[in-house]
């Protein structure tokens, strides 16, 4: 019973973490690319400003939208959240870790991307309908991409929960695996992708030719596009997350150490956000982004990544148990 | 016995050679000629093979095959083309001696089937069947490689000789008299269509237009 | 296990099936008023049925009765066992669904003779093949759904289009039954055992067994809709009625995996490791090609059925699956596997109904179902499009909702595939995992285009602008359908536990059971250690996080909200034109995929500056399917035909010669040979 | 015996006579449905009689289906066709002096039929059979259109070279037998050869089965020897085509085996099996593409008796107790169903004025009772349940799989071709906007009703005395 509780309150503290600590990493990111683009860049803290902001201007919501697109936004941030809260962090095997393992989670995440894309339709505008159609698109082949990634480390650590996926690699010596390798690779191209990152897309405009992500938010404002805009920067924190814990799981506490040991790997959570936090921004000052039928082409790559990962792990054996 | 045999032989080949003749023949009265001489040949035929086998009702047959179609059925065709104005030239499909070369070819098929096949026989010899078989493919081919009608019901009468050359010489069997006479009806029938339906070259008329109006399905 | 003779359940099932037939046989005869009664009745039997199979699921009866009908040797065999009693679940269930919302068409657009008559029938015919119990009533039975579905699909006759939709049909119907005869031929052997209790003590040779999968494939495979057979389906589905369309795209296609599986995993024995090859291989197939043909598509009606090739290759993938592993040993993957088929049949006939019925609404509220005359009716169809949205979660596989359960279970299923003694597999297994994934991600965006185009954005046409919402009893069928949908997204653990016995048979083990996870309602997949999901904390987790932000964004922010103009970057259009459309929608996944699958390609033609003539973009298809399998061998057949047409017209002397030419050629056999 | 057998051949010929003397033509055509239900019931008769082969008849297990068949279809024939010809008097197709002949002939047909069917004498048979198709000529040719008298010519010159060919194949078998068993009628008995068929010469039976085969098979309809059949069954009256397809062809099938059982009967023979397979199979394949091209409705189920002639002959070209017990059915089944078809067509052509398939449109729309019918009809020929042909075409199907799989895939694939076309013809009739005339059906729908009832109760339940009964004639004729 008072395992019970401990992991409960682990996971509760996960949740408000994620959720915390989402804002400043784009903060962070933001602030990294102006500091190489020799612009002195807003505060770190500038996107909780941000929300806050938002959050208290009234909402203009377009004649004809719907229920729907009213409700898009908390449908978003819960279901990122969900998933969020669900990816080994500060410590692994929390209460609700099993909840949803590496396939729901793709899913989980499938849920808020396709939610967003029905909003982006909602007003019927030209733009909504530009940014939902390439956001599936882009979709059709991150997804499957993640998956497999997601099954190769599955099939490595012989468990599809992300929680026992992270101890099996944390117990397993250091090695370098081919399979490995190339998920790790598939894996940040699709991060990238499901970010609206540079090369996929830019967050930091609203050239129609080449939106994606901010044509399908173009009609929200004020408390809505807030809680958007937090979704999205949970999503990235998630994502780093997943990678974090999937490649580099060291430091990770296992969910029944004791505080010291929470705080011990909340630390060095937090430093592995700010060194992904700090190496996003370093790629996307240091790359152009691509036309959009490029992209096909850029997550093809992920996707043959992915497969060719999860074939070495079929046929080389090496995971039969 | 063996001078029995011979006449039916004879008598039998005479008929084929008759059958041959009338592949030959271009001109259409020469058919009917030809074909009258069969009849009468056959009739012969069939009388002696009443008298030898002992089957007086043969006679019946002779009868018929001497004064129906040796007699008046070549008449009866020979006014009727006179009086409908029937091509007096045999229209060929094939040149006669292509036709005979077939002709040949079949003759020969059927002398080996026969010869084959009827290793045991005993009353009626195997050559009697051959020349009638032969005689049936003759007229068959006839049928197939002239045109208008009046040649076509000489070569059904011919195919048809054949037959009662074969059912006479087949010792015993019941019924044919019985035969001959409605295959003497189903003759009459045809010359009586042909007749009153002037069904003149609807076999294979040169006059195309006249037959696509009933030809079915086309519509 | 030896089956119980005649028991109250399997009268009841035989019960429902003289309520259905009874009722045809009356509307049919009488016409009329007795119409009416076709829908009341066909729900009684539906519920009757329904409830027989439930009970006879539960309660793990296995009954059969012998009657002195069909085959004089043979006789007329019916057996409930578990197999069928799980189907028979499904058939009713949509029955009932859809004939609930029958009663609804009555009632708006009132009795047609062309379709209650042959509803009644369907619903006969389905149940009857599914307790059938040998060869003959098996396929009597299987031929007389198509007939009467083909009947539904010409109910509306004078569009060209269903004519030749309920031709393509039937012929095919025809082509898959035949094949069916092959396998019931093999399986019969010499002596002519027509029952399946005595094929299954038959030992068919290897030829024998690849002669009976194959023509499985193509009898069950073709009435499923598996690629490349599956070119009838998006033709003669969306030309039914909408009803009609959920019970042939969402049951009838089960009735047809039913097939496979007693054909393949009952009667053919112990299966090969190479059995599940064809099931794999055009499963995954199907899967992708489906989706691509649907994401493409502008009929929504159209797309609803290629999405069902997709699912039918979801189902056919689990089912090859679950060969590979029951041939390699591998009991527990095996039941996963199978559990996953038995599952996605169960839920795709759930959400697929919905889908087709929620289709229906569209098109009778609005009298199309062309994704350009379509859009914006969630405001005029608000309940309908709130259902749909259930539908569309769930087809595109997302949590916590029932389609997502039976992916999950076979992403597990192929996780296991490292484990396969064949070469072969070990590499199938992971294509087979990438293609699933890929049409994972094509179903999500062919759904979102759709609910999009219909429901969202502006009406393109007048007659979507004044569309009317469905009525009571078609919002109820949704209704029942949509809290199934969640249901069996929620609490898949009831749903494994009714088909543990069907696992136990078919796969030699069952799932792990309820309660084996951290919660009773945790999903595990192997072993709890291995593979969980649970529906109901993540439900939970949703709702809260949801309430949670919305109570604090409400608290904490400015509540004033603003109607106003559409954005849109400054240049908002007054003309619902300016929407993206389905098309324009697609374009960018034409663009990846159309080319290589479709032959795709684009012809734009731009008007010279100065010229009035507006600019055309013409888009092209090559449907390779369709060209290579069905426009190919009827052009044959048509040229053939007309060339020996021409011995109609022969002249007699040439008649004549052809029987010559019989003989002489006889008479040259016999001088040769003999 | 001798009484049935006399009474089912004698009832016909002797009202054939009184009928050419009763000119009015509703109480000929009474006459005529009175003498041929008398028929059916001495039909019936035979089934309660001794089976016996004597002199001249002969009664087993193969004929008394025929002949019950026979009668049957005769008797249902003689309702349909007495409302029909009344239509077509009223319409001026037909004199009254053409429909007293008509009614006698058709008697005598029936007569003969039923002769051929009994016949213990392989001459007999012959002679009934050709009487059949003598009277069937000219009843072709009623109507004397052009077209009908070029159909009922290409019948009779197809129809003699075919009587002709079988005639040499008789004698034939005659000589087979005179060896064996002396001169006389002996030599001639069907019984009597059978028994002693392993006395036979082997190599004269061979050439004698090649010539019946061709002779009897122009009857049957059997490809390339079918030509007559499509044109006198579209342009005859349509009773007749109902006669024709139904019944003539099941008679000519008939004596083809009895043939084959003497042949087969002979060890050293060759086995009749591959050659009646390869024929049945060219026929099948064959109509199954001729009905793409088909333009006039009764043409077209024309050719479709000649694809199902085909499958039958197949089926008893398999040989065998199922593949037999199968062809039996079919046969019995194609008879019912084919002539039902025919009496719907009568129908159909007499609501439309017209034959033409492109004339006749939305049939559902404005005669529902008839497209029900129509469609039950097709629907029964193809093979589709509720009805007798699916469990016929069920059995050829899987136990020729069973037994060669290669060999199963060409009577699928005809069948399959022509359902094609079948299906295509019957949609373009039914569906779509009614278009030309359109009269009310007169006709009596009975025979259609009895027969289509028939097939469907077949086709779910036989009863185990007619079952029993077909399965001990395929025992014979294995």
């Amino acid at each position: 019973m008072g395992n019970t509780l401990i992991l409960l309150v682990g996971q509760g503290i996960q949740m408000f973490l994620v959720i915390l600590v989402a804002p400043a990493v784009t903060g962070i990111v933001r602030r990294v690319k102006a500091r190489f683009m020799r612009r002195r860049g807003s505060p770190i803290a500038q996107p909780y400003r941000d929300l806050l902001k938002l959050l208290r201007k009234e909402a203009v919501v377009a004649g004809n939208a719907s229920w729907l697109f009213r409700a898009a936004p908390y449908a978003i941030l819960a279901f990122t959240w969900v998933a969020a809260a669900l990816v080994p962090t500060f410590a692994s095997g929390l209460m609700f870790n099993w909840a949803a393992d590496a396939v729901a989670l793709v899913a989980l995440l499938g849920a808020a991307r396709a939610i967003l894309a029905l909003a982006g339709m909602d007003v019927g505008t030209s733009f909504g309908g530009i940014g939902a159609s390439r956001e599936m698109m882009i979709a059709t082949l991150a997804e499957p991409a993640m998956l497999l990634v997601l099954l190769t480390m599955a099939l490595t650590a012989h468990t599809t929960r992300l929680p026992e996926i992270a101890d099996y690699f944390i117990g397993a010596p250091i090695t370098v695996r081919v399979s490995l390798a190339l998920a790790l690779a598939a894996l940040t191209m699709v991060a990238l992708a499901e970010n609206a990152r540079i090369p996929v897309d830019n967050p930091a405009t609203h050239l129609e030719l080449t939106m994606v992500h901010e044509a399908m938010v173009l009609e929200y404002s004020g408390r809505h596009l807030a809680v958007i805009e937090l979704a999205a920067q949970l999503k990235l924190v998630l994502y780093i997350s997943l990678i974090a814990s999937l490649f580099l799981p060291f430091g990770m506490a296992p969910a029944t150490a004791g505080v010291v040991a929470w705080i011990a790997g909340a630390a060095t959570y937090l430093a592995k956000l700010v060194f992904a936090a700090v190496l996003l921004g370093v790629w996307e000052v240091s790359i152009a982004k691509m036309r959009i039928f490029r992209v096909s082409e850029f997550l093809g790559g992920a996707f043959v990544f992915a497969f060719l990962a999860i074939l070495l792990a079929f046929l080389t054996g090496e995971v039969t148990r | 016995m063996n001078y029995a045999y011979n006449v039916s032989h004879l008598l039998a080949g005479l008929m084929l050679v008759a059958s041959f003749a009338l592949l030959y023949q271009d001109r259409i009265f020469a058919v009917l000629n030809t074909f009258a001489a069969q009849a009468m040949l056959l009739a012969m035929s069939v009388g002696w093979e009443g008298w030898s086998q002992g089957r007086p009702n043969l006679y019946i047959t002779a009868a018929i095959a001497l004064i129906l179609k040796g007699i008046v059925i070549p008449v009866a065709l020979h006014r009727m083309i006179v009086r409908l104005g029937i091509h007096r030239d045999v229209e060929q499909v094939l040149n006669v001696g292509k036709t005979l070369l077939i002709g040949l070819a079949l003759t020969a098929l059927s002398l080996l089937l026969v010869l084959k096949v009827t290793a045991a026989a005993q009353n009626f010899t195997r050559e009697g069947l051959a020349l009638a078989l032969a005689i049936i493919l003759l007229g068959l081919l006839m049928m197939i490689t002239r045109r208008n009608a009046v040649t076509q019901i000489v070569g059904f009468m011919s195919l048809e000789n054949g037959l009662i050359l074969a059912a006479t010489g087949a010792r015993g069997m019941p019924l044919v008299v019985e035969v001959s006479v409605a295959f003497s009806v189903l003759i009459a029938l045809f010359v009586f269509a042909v007749f009153v339906f002037r069904i003149r070259e609807r076999f294979d008329s040169v006059d195309i237009d006249a037959l696509e109006q009933v030809r079915g399905d086309r519509k | 296990m030896s089956p119980e003779m005649a028991t109250p359940l399997l009268a009841a099932i035989i019960g429902a099936i003289a309520i259905y037939g009874l009722a045809a046989l009356l509307a049919g005869a009488i016409g009329g008023r007795a119409l009416a009664l076709v829908y009341p009745t066909a729900i009684a039997g539906a519920a009757l049925a329904a409830g027989g199979d439930l009970a006879a699921l539960v309660g793990q009866s296995d009954a059969m009765l012998q009657l002195p009908m069909g085959l004089p040797a043979t006789g007329l065999h019916l057996r409930l066992d578990g197999l069928s009693a799980f189907f028979g679940l499904i058939v009713n269930v949509g029955v009932l669904a859809a004939a609930i919302y029958g009663l609804g068409l009555d009632r708006e657009h009132g009795l047609n003779p062309r379709v209650e008559p042959f509803f009644a029938l369907f619903a006969a015919a389905m149940n009857l093949v599914l307790i059938a119990a040998d060869a003959f009533s098996f396929l009597f039975s299987w031929e007389l759904m198509s007939l009467a579905s083909w009947a539904l699909v010409v109910a509306r006759h004078d569009d060209a289009d269903n004519r030749h939709a309920g031709h393509v049909y039937l012929v095919m119907a025809a082509m898959g039954t035949t094949a069916l005869l092959f396998v019931f031929g093999g399986l019969a052997g010499i002596a002519g055992n027509y029952s399946f209790a005595a094929m299954r003590e038959a030992h068919p040779s290897v030829t024998v067994v690849a002669l009976v999968l194959t023509g499985t494939i193509v009898g069950a495979g073709s009435k499923a809709g598996l690629v490349p057979l599956h070119a009838w389906l998006p033709l003669a589905h969306p030309a039914a009625p909408s009803h009609v369309s959920a019970l042939m795209s969402g049951v009838m296609t089960k009735v047809a995996i039913y097939g496979m599986i007693r054909i393949v995993f009952d009667l053919l024995g112990a299966p090969s490791w190479w059995w599940s090859l064809p099931f794999l291989l055009l499963g995954a197939a199907s899967a992708v090609m489906g989706l691509l043909y649907a994401v493409l598509d502008r009929d929504l009606k159209r797309m609803l059925a290629y999405s069902t090739v997709e699912n039918v290759g979801i189902i056919s993938v689990g089912l090859g699956l679950a060969l590979a592993f029951k041939s390699s040993g591998l009991d527990a993957a095996a039941a996963v596997a199978t559990s996953a088929a038995l599952l996605h049949s169960l839920n795709h006939s759930w959400f697929k109904s919905l889908l087709f019925l929620g289709a229906g609404a569209v098109l009778h509220g609005t009298g199309r179902r062309d994704f350009d005359g379509l859009g914006g009716l969630i405001h005029r169809l608000p309940v309908t499009a709130a259902l749909w949205l259930v539908g569309v979660m769930s087809i595109a596989a997302l949590p916590p909702f029932n389609g997502f359960v039976s992916e999950w279970l076979l992403f597990q299923a192929v996780l296991a595939g490292p484990q396969f003694p064949y070469p072969i597999l070990r590499f199938l297994s992971p294509a087979v995992g990438a293609m699933l994934a890929l049409a994972a991600a094509l179903a999500a965006a062919c759904f979102v285009r759709a609910y999009g185009t219909v429901f969202l954005g502006r009406p393109r046409s007048p007659a979507a602008a004044v569309a009317r919402e469905a009525n009571r009893p078609q919002l109820a069928a949704m209704g029942l359908l949509a809290v199934l949908c969640l249901f069996g997204g929620l609490f898949s653990v009831f749903t494994i536990a009714l088909i543990q016995p069907l696992l136990v048979q078919y796969a030699g083990m069952p799932m792990a059971s309820a309660g084996a996870g951290p919660t009773f309602f945790s999903l595990v997949a192997i072993s709890a250690a291995r593979s969980t999901y649970d529906a109901p904390i993540i439900a939970l987790f949703l709702i809260v996080s949801g309430t949670v932000t919305t109570m604090a964004v409400h608290r904490l922010a400015a509540r004033r909200t603003r109607r106003s103009a559409a954005w849109d970057c400054g240049f908002p259009d007054a003309s619902p034109a300016t929407q993206y459309t389905a098309s324009s929608f697609a374009q960018p996944l034409r663009r990846v995929y159309g080319t290589a699958m479709f032959g795709s390609s684009e012809r734009v033609d731009m008007p010279e500056p100065g010229d009035l003539r507006p600019a055309r973009l013409d888009v092209r298809f090559v449907d390779y399917v369709w060209q290579g399998l069905h426009a190919a061998p009827a052009g044959m057949v048509l040229s053939l035909s007309e060339w020996l047409n021409r011995l109609q017209f022969l002249s007699i002397r040439r008649y004549l010669m052809l029987m010559f030419s019989a003989l002489i050629v006889l008479l040259l056999i016999a001088a040769v040979w003999f | 015996m001798i009484a049935s057998v006399s009474l089912v051949i004698g009832i016909p010929f002797a009202a054939a006579l009184v009928m050419t003397l009763i000119p009015s033509y509703r109480l000929s055509a009474f006459g005529n449905v009175l003498a041929m239900g008398a028929t059916f019931a001495a039909g019936l008769s035979l089934l309660g009689v001794t089976q016996e082969a004597g002199t001249y008849f002969i009664i087993d297990d193969v004929n008394i289906l025929f002949v019950i068949l026979n009668t049957l279809v005769g008797f249902t024939t003689s309702v349909f066709s007495a409302s029909y010809i009344g239509h077509e008097i009223e319409t001026g197709r037909l004199t009254p002096l053409f429909v007293r002949f008509y009614h006698a002939m058709f008697l005598a047909m029936m007569g003969a039929m039923n002769l051929a069917l009994t016949a213990n004498n392989i001459g007999l048979l012959w002679v009934g059979l050709e009487l059949a198709t003598l009277i069937t000529v000219v009843m072709v040719g009623i109507y004397r259109t052009p077209a009908a008298i070029e159909a009922a010519w290409k019948y009779f010159i197809l129809g003699s070279v075919g009587i002709s060919l079988a005639f040499f194949g008789t004698i034939l078998i005659y000589l087979a037998g005179q060896a064996a068993l002396g001169e006389g009628m002996p030599a001639m008995t069907w019984s009597l050869l059978q028994a002693n068929a392993a006395k036979l010469d082997a190599s004269l039976l061979n050439l004698a089965f090649i010539f019946l085969l061709i002779g009897y098979g122009t009857k049957v309809g059997l490809a390339p020897l079918h030509a007559w059949l499509p044109d006198a069954h579209a342009e005859g009256p349509t009773p007749i085509s109902a006669v024709l397809s139904g019944l003539l062809l099941n008679v000519a099938l008939y004596a083809l085996l009895r043939f084959k059982m003497i042949v087969a009967a002979h060890p050293a023979a060759i086995d009749p099996g591959p050659v009646m397979i390869v024929m049945g199979l060219i026929s099948l394949i064959f109509a199954a593409f001729m009905l793409y091209q088909r333009r006039d409705i009764k043409r077209l189920f024309a050719y479709s008796s000649i694809e199902h002639m085909g499958l039958i002959v197949f089926a008893f070209g398999m040989g065998g107790m199922l593949a037999n017990f199968a062809g039996l059915l079919h046969m019995a089944i194609h008879s019912l169903t084919k002539s039902a078809i025919f009496f719907t067509v009568g129908h159909v052509a007499q609501a439309k004025e017209t034959q033409r398939i492109a004339d006749i449109r939305g049939l559902s729309v404005s005669h529902p009772a008839l497209a029900i019918g129509l469609a039950a009809g097709v629907f029964a020929i193809s093979g589709l349940p509720p009805f007798g042909a699916f469990m016929s075409e069920f059995l050829i199907v899987t136990t020729t799989f069973a037994r060669s799989p290669w060999l199963a895939l060409f009577p699928v694939f005809g069948l399959l071709i022509a359902f094609g076309a079948m299906l295509l013809r019957l949609q373009d009739m039914l569906f779509g906007e009614p278009v030309g005339p359109s009269h009310r059906v007169k006709a009596s729908s009975l025979p259609l009703v009895l027969h289509l009832g028939l097939v469907l109760i077949a086709g779910l339940y036989l009863p185990p005395h007619l079952a029993g009964w077909l399965e001990r004639a395929s025992e014979l004729l294995k």
